[in-house]
């Protein structure tokens, strides 16, 4: 049975690295098998967790004997889940032709409940927290701040100030507050080329568990 | 029934002016009273007796009503025992009893040394409350003294959010009343976004190569933001594409985002009138699975060869692996995202990159709408706000820190008040 | 109609949310209105699940290109439905978990969808060489900087880059490659990240507002539809 | 030959290769492979050699294909995994901070060691698990596991297996539930922590094996925070290292070090200014620079070299492609 699952694992990993090369048999295997067998995986952990577990489970709780012997509901149910199952099979309404458009409805409700649910939720984390994180002094005398650290709290400011200018829409980015603009599109430069040499690293230690795995675990080739 | 756009947009201002006034009555109507009680005097120490490891009870136990809440919490606060120390503790934990509506004291909870506080979720507005405390060491228990009945209370309003529903509610009515003025006419400038300037380009590039258009909208559900400001790109796309007459396809990765694209597409074509070019065939589901998407559609990139490739949305680690493989491909690729983590890839693999904000104000500019622009120019007055905040907050702390001065630490603390709402 | 109940729909819900914010008795609405969420996500998954379903058996009937392969994909999706469903494998009874160490279900995870999960991440690093070869020019003065925090930080995150600066002197130990890969970490970087959040959070209002306002309706459908 | 006959070979050569290698494992035909200093050498010249002829192809104005950049990461990857010879690790201060704090613990300290990561995370921090233990183990001190992340113990499990296998340490005969346990995994994140602060016992009734703590030698004694000397945390995400600190740290003083991933490991430095942290190892460096100053050279070092040789790659790539840009003037499209 272990051999079985090296060989497997090993084969799934090879073709799927053969797409490197080029677009090929091996690797129209494996993504074959890999986008039917993840579907049904994700439709069971759906279906059990939310279906059942969610659904089920809290319209109809389990029963549990009480103190006098008799079996009762061991939580409340919870009715309104019901709304949740109707709008779902609303969306099937999809599959008949003439009522189709009843399946906007389901649509149009998660459509309202994720831009209710983050107008705030992103207004609070984005844009109040930060505003709130870059209110920091600049240099003081009661102040114990190396230079450095001074130095890196004014580039904070200034480029989140000219940042923000250069996500202004509605003015023309000329004259001063073209070049702030300018400033702006290069504090946001300098920050991808950080956040980019910062992920190389832990993208090659992903390689490395395969190559490790290859030439390790399935040929034994080193220890 | 055809309703006037206009009618409806009414319509949503009345309602939510009402309930802005509904909320300030409410406001007027809560007054606030603090329920706290406190406990008197706090019970003597006990006599002492060999062997035993003494320690002293907690004091100035305290029970009020939670504040903010719908009155299904009470918070209970205290000063540890002085017994009760880091290192070498003589305090081995408390035990919380709680006594409902007069009736025998039980044990709600057991808590670890140096609590000094406990939120009971398990109260209800009808019922009244008491509490005590034990402090047990390994062979000796005492009692604080008994808090006096209290019951939670509902609150209507939460105030610890008055100034985070200021402010939004400020910058929601900047938004409203830009749309508005542009709907009666004002002329907005809206500046130059490279990207979404070049789609018209990149589509004709595809009609003329013969090839299709290949429209990624990330890999979260309906449930992200990002893949709602995707789906309105998607409207005026698919409204190019219908009019230029290309070829699309749209893998995805969850169902109801194939539900809603396919209703999106539909809508363009027919307002393009083309509804008969329309197939249901344009988007297809693949699998939840994240890698397993990227895999089909790299696999769809190198077969099918697009001329033109978005991907838009939220995007994790694929998003190097998909914007490489399109490039491999000799796609003009327009990426944009939300993820400050994944712009850098598309800035490295594609040719034009949409940066945060600029995901979100995309259809509003491709719409060239006046009421659409105005929003945008509604938004600029927030960055405006946040701009101001900034130099205010800094130079009032900068002031204070370097000179001391009483009056800027003020201004200090209040606008980190007002900006620390949660 | 077909247009205006949807329309309304999306402003209430929206509207109703927004507010229970602010709303202490309103507050748990957000976690029902998830839940409903998910459990309208399974029912979707059964046009999903079909449309895969149908894709393939097309394929299949009319003999297209790499037919064979679709196959593959259908036997794939219905084994692991069954393996799911009847929790086949499964030690213990029904009520187990479906993913319980030793099922049939958790057997496949590991050893099918577990390799090809990492191989398929582990791309990434060799799409991070590629990119980095080609893209990484110093065409303008954005890309250079850009370049330039890359290189700074890359360096400064291997033993290398203590070879190259480790004889700079401690006072200006800043210069120091591991030290400024750092700093430009803690400041530069936390500028960029901050003007860009900013920017999220009034773009999402904007955006969010207009949906509920209904000034953006292109998801919506045709009245004759 | 056609393309497609070639290919087919190269195909037919990496599969027989691969099933010798298999069965050479199985049957114990094939030991593991080294390079000699010399061949290793040779090998690091050729890629060098590889790189020039790049950089010249270049600066002719023919920009390489995409595949040859994949081919110079893969060779870049799976070479330093055969080779002898020795990186010379710099030992950063943060990670002597945390050999100082476990070296001056007196034999027979108790030691706690939280695995918070699952296989993905793994090839960062299995090495440091590894070193660890091995340290701790091989100078008496007493280890004490548990997981917050539900595939933590069998990590753990995994690291202990590993490190069993040394012979230093198989000489010790070291004795389960007396030199160390697993008390495996708990569910309930930092409140865990938490409870632990007060009754250990109260979160972990058994063990990992499902014996019962109170017949573990070693920690029927052990009531909480207070009877641990020293804490050593392994984390990829939440609940982990900041978790750790904000609770068993400050409320309870527990003195503790962390390793990291890579991507986690620069939020940590504050804590370390702070003084909340003893120690810190940050990925594969912090791995290799720990295994190196415990004298056990095991897959840090080894996946070291993998990573350093992988960023010189990107890293002359890139100055490649900037050579090659400012010679032609324009870049074109690879």
């Amino acid at each position: 049975m272990e051999h079985v699952a090296l060989w497997v694992a090993a084969f799934l990993t090879l073709g799927i690295i053969s797409f490197l090369y080029k677009d090929n048999p091996w690797y129209k295997l494996c993504e074959a098998i890999f986008v039917g067998i993840s579907a049904g995986y994700w439709f069971i952990v759906l279906f059990w967790d939310n279906i059942v577990g969610k659904f089920w489970v809290g319209v109809f709780p389990p029963k549990e004997l009480n103190d006098v012997g008799e079996l009762v509901n061991s939580v409340e149910p919870d009715y309104w889940l019901i709304v949740g199952a109707v709008l779902g099979v609303l969306m099937l309404m999809r599959l008949i032709p003439n009522i189709g458009w009843i399946s906007r409805w389901p649509l149009a409700f998660i459509i309202g409940c994720t831009s209710g649910l983050y107008l705030i939720n992103y207004f609070s984390s984005n844009m109040m927290r930060q505003v709130q994180g870059t209110i920091m002094p600049l240099l003081g005398m009661n102040y114990e701040l190396s230079t450095y650290d001074i130095i890196g709290n004014i580039i904070i400011v200034i480029g989140t100030f000219t940042g923000l200018i250069y996500f202004y829409f509605s003015k023309e980015h000329k004259g001063w507050f073209g070049r702030a603009a300018k400033v702006g599109i290069w504090t946001i430069m300098i920050t991808f080329g950080a956040s980019f040499g910062y992920t190389v690293m832990s993208r090659m230690s992903l390689l490395i568990g395969r190559v490790d795995f290859l030439f390790g675990d399935w040929l034994g080739l080193i220890n | 029934m055809r309703v006037g756009k206009s009618t409806f947009l009414h319509l949503c201002l009345a309602f939510s002016l009402s309930l802005i006034l509904i909320l300030i009555l409410l406001t007027l109507v809560s007054a606030q009273e603090v329920d706290s009680l406190r406990s008197s005097t706090d019970s003597a120490y006990t006599i002492p007796d060999s062997g035993l490891v003494l320690v002293a009870p907690v004091t100035s136990l305290i029970a009020e009503d939670y504040k903010y809440d719908d009155g299904e919490q009470l918070k209970l606060s205290w000063v540890p025992s002085i017994d009760d120390q880091l290192v070498d503790s003589k305090v081995l934990g408390y035990r919380l009893f709680r006594s409902i509506d007069g009736g025998t004291p039980e044990i709600l909870a057991k808590l670890p040394p140096g609590t000094n506080s406990f939120l009971d979720r398990t109260v209800q507005r009808e019922r009244k409350y008491q509490y005590y405390l034990e402090t047990f060491s390994e062979n000796f228990v005492v009692q604080s003294i008994v808090t006096a009945a209290i019951s939670p209370e509902r609150e209507w309003l939460n105030l610890d959010r008055g100034w985070l529903f200021i402010i939004a509610l400020f910058i929601s009515i900047a938004i409203i009343f830009f749309v508005e003025k542009a709907k009666r006419g004002h002329k907005l400038y809206v500046r130059k976004i490279a990207g979404l300037e070049a789609i018209d380009e990149a589509v004709g590039r595809a009609t003329e190569m013969g090839r299709p258009v290949l429209f990624i909208p990330g890999i979260n559900d309906m449930d992200d933001v990002q893949t709602l400001a995707a789906l309105t790109i998607l409207g005026r796309v698919s409204r190019t594409i219908a009019d230029y007459d290309s070829q699309i396809f749209m893998p995805v990765s969850r169902s109801l985002v194939m539900t809603a694209a396919r209703e999106t597409i539909k809508t363009s074509y027919m307002a393009a009138g083309r509804p008969d070019a329309y197939s249901d065939d344009m988007v297809n589901y693949v699998t939840d699975e994240q890698f397993g998407y990227v895999a089909a559609v790299d696999g769809l990139m190198v077969r099918e060869r697009p001329a033109t490739v978005f991907l838009l949305g939220a995007f994790f680690a694929e998003s190097l692996i998909l914007a490489e493989t399109g490039n491999s491909v000799g796609a003009i690729q327009i990426a944009g995202t939300a993820r400050p983590a994944q712009l850098p890839f598309f800035i490295a693999a594609c040719d034009f990159t949409l940066i945060g904000e600029e995901l979100f104000a995309a259809s509003a500019y491709l719409s060239g709408e006046p009421r659409q622009l105005g929003s945008l120019k509604g938004q600029d007055v927030g960055k405006g706000l946040a701009m101001s905040v900034i130099i205010l907050g800094v130079l009032a702390v900068t002031i204070a820190t370097a000179w001391d001065v009483e009056i800027m630490h003020n201004v200090h603390n209040w606008l980190l008040g007002v900006f620390s709402s949660n | 109609m077909k247009r205006l109940v949807p329309l309304t729909i999306t402003f209430i819900v929206g509207f109703v949310l927004i507010f229970s914010v602010f709303l202490p008795p309103a507050e748990g609405l957000d976690q029902t209105f998830t839940l409903y969420f998910d459990i309208i996500a399974v029912f979707a998954f059964f046009l999903g699940g079909g449309n895969l379903m149908r894709v393939h058996i097309n394929k299949l009937r009319r003999q297209k290109k790499d037919w064979g392969f679709s196959v593959v994909t259908i036997a794939g999706f219905l084994f692991m439905l069954a393996a799911g469903l009847f929790k086949i494998g499964n030690p213990g009874d029904i009520a187990t978990a479906v993913d319980t160490q030793g099922s049939l279900f958790k057997t496949v995870f590991d050893y099918v969808i577990n390799p090809l999960q990492s191989t398929m991440y582990s791309l990434l690093a060799f799409f991070v060489a590629s990119a980095s070869y080609r893209a990484f020019r110093a065409k303008n003065r954005e890309a250079t900087l850009l370049l330039i925090a890359a290189f700074v930080i890359l360096l400064g995150r291997t033993p290398f880059g203590m070879m190259v600066t480790g004889w700079i002197p401690d006072s200006f130990s800043i210069f120091q490659i591991p030290n400024l890969a750092i700093w430009i970490m803690n400041s530069p970087n936390l500028a960029g990240q901050r003007a860009i959040i900013i920017g999220i959070g009034l773009g999402v209002i904007s955006m969010s507002l207009r949906l509920i306002l209904g000034v953006e309706r292109s998801y919506l459908g045709d009245d004759n539809a | 030959m056609s393309t497609r006959a070639k290919e087919l070979l190269v195909v037919g050569i990496v599969l027989l290769f691969c099933i010798i290698a298999y069965l050479g494992k199985v049957y114990g035909w094939v030991d593991t492979v080294v390079f000699s200093p010399m061949v290793s050498m040779i090998v690091v010249g050729i890629i060098i050699l590889g790189l020039v002829f790049v950089l010249i192809r270049t600066l002719q104005g023919r920009l390489i294909n995409r595949q040859v950049v994949f081919l110079f990461v893969g060779i870049a990857v799976i070479m330093p995994f055969f080779m002898s010879i020795t990186q010379k690790i710099r030992t950063s201060p943060e990670v002597q901070q945390l050999y100082d704090a476990v070296a001056e613990l007196p034999k027979g300290s108790k030691v706690l060691v939280s695995f918070d990561y699952d296989p993905p995370s793994a090839p960062e921090l299995q090495p440091m698990a590894e070193a660890f233990l091995y340290y701790c183990l091989s100078n008496d001190l007493k280890v004490i596991i548990m997981g917050l992340w539900p595939q933590g113990a069998q990590q753990a499990n995994l690291a202990l297996e590993a490190i069993m296998k040394n012979e230093k340490l198989a000489a010790k005969g070291l004795e389960y539930g007396k030199d160390y346990v697993n008390l495996g995994y708990q569910a309930g994140n930092e409140f865990v922590i938490q409870r632990m602060g007060a009754d250990f016992s109260s979160m972990f009734r058994t063990d990992y094996s499902g014996r019962h703590y109170e017949e573990l030698e070693l920690v029927k004694n052990v009531k909480n925070f207070s009877n641990i000397d020293y804490s050593f945390n392994l984390s990829a995400g939440y609940p982990g290292t900041q978790e750790w600190v904000q609770v068993a740290v400050d409320r309870y003083g527990l003195k503790m070090g962390c390793g990291n991933t890579a991507v986690q490991a620069p939020m940590m430095y504050t804590y370390l200014n702070a003084g909340q942290l003893v120690g810190l190892l940050g990925g594969m460096n912090g791995a290799a620079e720990f295994e190196q100053l415990v004298k056990y050279p095991g897959k840090g070092t080894k996946f070291m070299l993998s990573q350093s040789f992988a960023h010189m790659i990107v890293i002359a790539f890139i100055i490649i492609g900037n050579v090659a840009f400012f010679r032609s003037g324009r870049g074109k499209k690879l």
